[in-house]
C-alpha cells in the first residue's frame, strides 16, 4: 500500500486539490472522500434518480436497484449474508439510539442492568443513561486501567449478578486506539444470556470485520469515517432480535399496512427505515466498502500498524510527551497525547499554522478525560493516505510547539 | 514565529498579572468553556462603583488565560458602567492576534465570567424594571 | 418562468442527460437536482470537507462555516430569524417522529387528544398511534369532505373537548392537492390552547412559506422534495418549545457536559442534532433554497397553478376520468385520478413504456384511499421544470391506455 | 401497442378463466399485494392427488388477474407434487411479457396464493418432520 498514491484518489488531498500541502491527521473525526465515491453519488443523482420502492417506471426501478445493490455493498463488506439484518441510519448515533429506543424501551425493566465502559464515546452513553432514566434499569461500568484496557473482571463480576440484559462498548476507542477483545466480550456475555452492542465507528474502518464469525448482536457503524459520505452509516441486528423489536421512527415505507388507527410493520429491512431514505449516501457508502475492499482491510490494518508504530516511536523522542492508551501493537492508528503542560487547544493551534490538522478536546469522551485526570487531549489519528512524512511533519511542528512555550530541552 | 503566539500573549501566559483570588470580595463568578475544559473564576472588590480590585484563577489554554491576564489590566479601577460598555471587539482589539471562530470563546471566556461577575453585583441589566 | 429553459439546470432531464426524453411527473415523491445543488456539494467535499464543530484547524473551520451558511440560507428561505429554531433531520419523516418522541412522550397522557386528519400522509399518523399509545393519549381525525377539503367543523368540535394538545395536519395533501387553511388552523388551535405541528412536505417546494407569519409550532419539510440532496429536511419549532423539551437522540454533539451518570444538554440546535451531521446534504439543501428563491417561490407557486389548471382541463376531456381533491385554484401541482376502471399500476406501466414517470399506489396514505372507496390510484404531480408539453404527452398516453384497455369512447 | 399488455393478457384480464368461487372446497387461501391493494383468493377442490378443480376470485391490476388466470388453466387437473415443482419461472414464460421488478409482485401474487392454498392442504414442505 502506497499512501502517496493513494493520496491522489482523494480529490482533497490531491496534488491539485486545496489540501495538497495539508497534513490531515483527524480522520477518527471524520476520513477524506476519494473520487470513487463522489463519483458514484454524482452518478446516481445524474442518472438514476427518483424516490425508491413502488415506483413502476424506469427511473424509479433504477433508483430502487441501486439502493439495493448499495445494501449488498455493505453487506458484502462486513460478510453479513442477510441483507434483511444490515439497516442503513444516518451515522453510529443513530444506530445506537435505534437499539436504545427500540431494543431498549421494550426490554429493559427495574433490576436489569445495561453496561458500558468508562472509555466510550458519548454516542454509547447518553442513549443508554436516557433509555435506563426511563425504564429504571441501571447503567454500570467497565472500568479502564492505567495501561487503557478495559477490566474484564468488572464485566465478569457484573455478568456473574444475572442482572445484565445488555453489554455496549466500543471496538476500538477513539482516544485511546486499544482494539478491546471484542471476541471475548460476547463469549461472557452469550454465556449469561446478554446481548452485545459493538460500537464500530473506529473499527469498521480500520479492521477487517467479519460480523459472521464475530457473532455480536449489534453493530453499529458511520459512512463517514471509512470513506463513505456524511449522513451514511449502518446498524447490523441479528434477524431474530430485529423481527421481534418494535419499530423505531414510524412513517412511510416502514409499513405493511395503516389504517387511521393501527399500523402493520414491513419486512426487515424496510420496518425501521422510515421515511425517504438518503439512497444517494448509500450508494456512496457501498462505493466506500468497494473501495476499501480493494485496497485490503488486512492491509489497511497493516498501514496503520506501521505508521502508528512509527509515530509512537517518534513522538516518545520529544521529551515530556505524554500518550496515552496501550503500545502501539494493541491500538488502532490513534494516538491522543498531551506536550507538557501546553494545553491542547495551545498545540492544535500552532500545528494548524504548519497546516497540521489533529483533534484537541475531549473527543466526546469525556467520562475517559474525567478518569485520565485530564481536560483535554490532543490527537492524531491516521487513515489510508498518511505516510510516515505525515508523521515526520507533526513532529517537527511540535517540536516548534515546545519552542514556542519555552519548555526545558526545546 | 507564530501568528498567534506572540510574545505578549505567552508572557501574560507565563506571568499572569492579576492572578488569585479575594478574600473577602463583594462578587464572584466562574464558568467553564465545555468544549475544551478552560475554566475561569474571576472575583472582584468594589469601591461604589469602582472597581477596587480583581483577581482571577482558573486553568486552561494559553489564549483564554492570557486574554483574561489582559482583561484584569483593563479593567481595574474602572467602573461598573465601563464593563457594562466593554465589548468583545475591545477584548479582540487588545489581544491583537487573530482569533478564528474556534478559538473566539477561549479568547472571551474571561470578559464573559467578568461581566457576569459585575452583574451579579449591581444586578443584570434590564432586571427589576430598571 | 420558462420550464424549458429551467430543464437544462437539471442534469438527468436536459439535452445531455439520461432523461431527456423522460417526463418526470413524479416530483412528489422526490425532485430532480439541478446542478447548482450537485455542485454544492461536490465543492464542499473536494475543498471543504472535514467534522463540523470543535476542530481548531482550517478545514474544520471551513466545514463549521459551510454548515453554519446552510442553515442561515434554509432559516431566511423560511423567514426565520433564530436560529436555533431550525433543526436539520433527514426527512419530514424524522421531523415528525422527532416532535411525537421528545414533544409527545413528555407532554402528552391519559385523556389528551391529538388531531390529524383523513388525508395525512403515513409519516404523519403511524408517529401518533406510537405515541398515543404509549402515553394513553388518544388520536382523532379531522375528516375529509366529497371535494377533499378538510371538515373543521370536527376541528371545531375536538377543541372545544379541551382535551386537544397538539393537531398535526399537512400543509398540502400529496394525494388530493388540497392546500389546506392552515392559518385558520392554527388560529383554531391557539385559541384552545393547543399545539401545531405542519407537516410542510408538499408545502415548502410549491408555495411561499413565511413560519414567522403563519405562527405555527412546528413546521416539518424534506429537501429532497424541493431540489435538495436525499437525507436533508427541516424541523422547525419554536424555540421557548424546544428549549424545554428533552432531547431526542443522545449522543455527540447535542450535549454540554457528560459525567458517567449524567448529561447536560447543548443549546439549540445542537441539543437535536446528535451525531455527525450530514453537513454536505444541509450544503446542498441550503443551495436548493437560493435556487428556489432566484426562481422566486411565488413564481413557482403560479407556474404551478396554471400547469396545473391546463392538466385539469386536458384530463377532463378524456371519457372516464375520474380526479380527486378541489379545482386546480386551491391545489397544489398534485393530481391524482383514475382512468375508467383500468388499475393504476396497469395506467403507470403503459405510460413509463411512453418514457412518462407517475407514482400509481396509495401514495403512503392508505386512510385516504379507503375513505375514497380506492385500493390505488395514479399521480401525476408537477414542478418547475414541466411544461404544457409534458401534460399534453401524459394526455396522449393515458389516450393509448384508453385504446389499449378498449375503453368505451377510446 | 405494448410490451406488457399483449392481447393474450388482455383477454386473460377481460374474460379471466375458472373465476369464481368453489363451495364447498378442500383448500382455500386469499393474500394481497399491500403496496398496490391486489387481492387473490384461490379456492381449490381435490380428487386424491389431484387438482379436480380451481376457482380463483380477487380485484387489481391486469398482470395479476391475468396471470392468475393463466395459472388456473396451467394447474387444473394436476397433482399437489406438480404445483410444488412449479416455479415462478415456469409462470413468467407462460406469461411471455418482459415483468419488471416492480411489477413482479403483480404477476406472482397468484402463484403465492395457489401454493399457500395447496400446501394449506397437504402441509407445508418441511412440516412434521417430512
Ligand atoms: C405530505 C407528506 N408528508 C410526509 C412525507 C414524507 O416525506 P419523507 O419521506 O421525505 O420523510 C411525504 C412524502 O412522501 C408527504 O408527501
Ligand atoms: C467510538 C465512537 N463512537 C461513536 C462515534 C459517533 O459517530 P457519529 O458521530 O458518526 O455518529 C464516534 C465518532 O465520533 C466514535 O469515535
Amino acid at each position: 500500500m502506497d499512501p502517496v498514491e493513494i493520496r491522489e484518489q482523494f480529490p482533497l488531498l490531491s496534488s491539485h486539490g486545496v489540501g495538497r500541502s495539508v497534513v490531515y491527521l483527524d480522520s477518527a473525526a471524520s476520513s477524506q472522500k476519494p473520487a470513487a465515491v463522489l463519483d458514484a453519488m454524482r452518478s446516481y443523482y445524474e442518472n438514476d434518480y427518483a424516490n425508491v420502492h413502488r415506483g413502476v417506471y424506469a427511473l424509479a426501478e433504477r433508483s430502487t436497484e441501486a439502493y439495493d445493490n448499495a445494501r449488498r455493498q455493505v453487506a458484502a463488506f462486513f460478510n453479513v449474508a442477510d441483507l434483511g439484518e444490515v439497516i442503513f441510519v444516518r451515522n453510529t448515533t443513530e444506530a445506537i439510539n435505534l437499539v436504545a429506543y427500540s431494543w431498549g424501551l421494550a426490554n429493559l425493566g427495574v433490576g436489569d442492568v445495561v453496561v458500558i465502559s468508562e472509555m466510550e464515546h458519548h454516542s454509547n452513553i447518553v442513549p443508554w443513561q436516557i433509555v435506563c432514566a426511563r425504564t429504571g434499569s441501571r447503567l454500570e461500568f467497565m472500568r479502564v486501567d492505567g495501561s487503557g484496557r478495559l477490566v474484564l473482571e468488572d464485566l465478569d463480576r457484573l455478568l456473574a449478578t444475572g442482572r445484565v440484559r445488555l453489554v455496549a462498548t466500543c471496538h476500538v476507542s477513539n482516544v485511546l486506539g486499544t482494539v478491546n477483545p471484542v471476541e471475548t466480550i460476547v463469549a461472557k456475555a452469550h454465556a449469561h444470556g446478554a446481548l452485545v452492542l459493538l460500537d464500530g465507528a473506529q473499527g469498521a474502518p480500520h479492521l477487517p470485520v467479519d460480523l459472521s464469525a464475530l457473532r455480536a448482536d449489534f453493530y453499529a457503524c458511520s459512512g463517514h469515517k471509512m470513506c463513505g459520505p456524511m449522513g451514511s452509516g449502518m446498524l447490523f441486528g441479528r434477524r431474530a432480535l430485529l423481527e421481534a423489536m418494535p419499530p423505531f421512527l414510524g412513517g412511510g415505507d416502514m409499513i405493511r399496512q395503516v389504517t387511521l388507527r393501527d399500523s402493520l410493520w414491513a419486512d426487515l429491512p424496510a420496518k425501521f427505515e422510515a421515511g425517504t431514505p438518503s439512497v444517494a449516501d448509500a450508494v456512496g457508502f457501498g462505493a466506500a466498502c468497494e473501495y476499501l475492499s480493494g485496497l485490503g482491510m488486512q492491509a489497511i490494518h497493516q498501514h496503520e500498524l506501521e505508521i502508528t508504530r512509527y509515530a509512537w516511536e517518534q513522538l516518545l523522542e520529544l521529551p515530556d510527551i505524554e500518550i496515552y492508551g496501550p503500545p502501539p501493537e494493541e491500538r488502532g492508528g490513534v494516538i491522543a497525547f498531551n506536550s507538557g503542560d501546553v494545553h491542547a487547544h495551545d498545540v492544535a493551534s500552532i500545528l494548524d499554522e504548519d497546516g497540521i490538522a489533529i483533534r484537541a478536546g475531549h473527543h466526546c469522551a469525556q467520562p475517559l478525560h474525567e478518569r485520565l485526570g485530564l481536560a483535554a487531549s490532543a490527537r492524531a489519528s491516521f487513515y489510508v493516505y498518511n505516510s510516515r512524512a505525515d508523521v515526520d511533519r507533526l513532529v517537527d511542528s511540535l517540536r516548534r510547539v515546545r519552542s514556542i512555550f519555552a519548555l526545558p530541552g526545546a | 514565529m507564530s501568528d498567534l503566539y506572540r510574545d505578549q500573549i505567552l508572557d501574560h501566559y507565563r506571568n499572569p498579572r492579576n492572578h488569585g483570588t479575594l478574600e473577602p470580595h463583594d462578587a464572584s463568578f466562574e464558568d467553564t468553556n465545555p468544549l475544551c475544559g478552560d475554566r475561569v473564576r474571576i472575583d472582584l472588590r468594589f469601591d461604589g462603583e469602582r472597581i477596587a480590585d480583581i483577581k482571577f484563577s482558573g486553568r486552561g489554554c494559553a489564549i483564554s488565560q492570557a486574554a483574561t491576564s489582559m482583561l484584569t489590566e483593563m479593567v481595574k479601577g474602572q467602573t461598573i458602567a465601563d464593563v457594562r460598555e466593554l465589548t468583545k471587539d475591545d477584548l479582540l482589539d487588545e489581544l491583537g492576534i487573530p482569533i478564528s471562530p474556534a478559538r473566539l470563546k477561549c479568547a472571551l471566556l474571561g470578559l464573559k465570567v467578568l461581566k457576569a461577575s459585575a452583574y451579579g453585583y449591581t444586578g443584570w441589566p434590564g432586571d427589576g424594571g430598571s
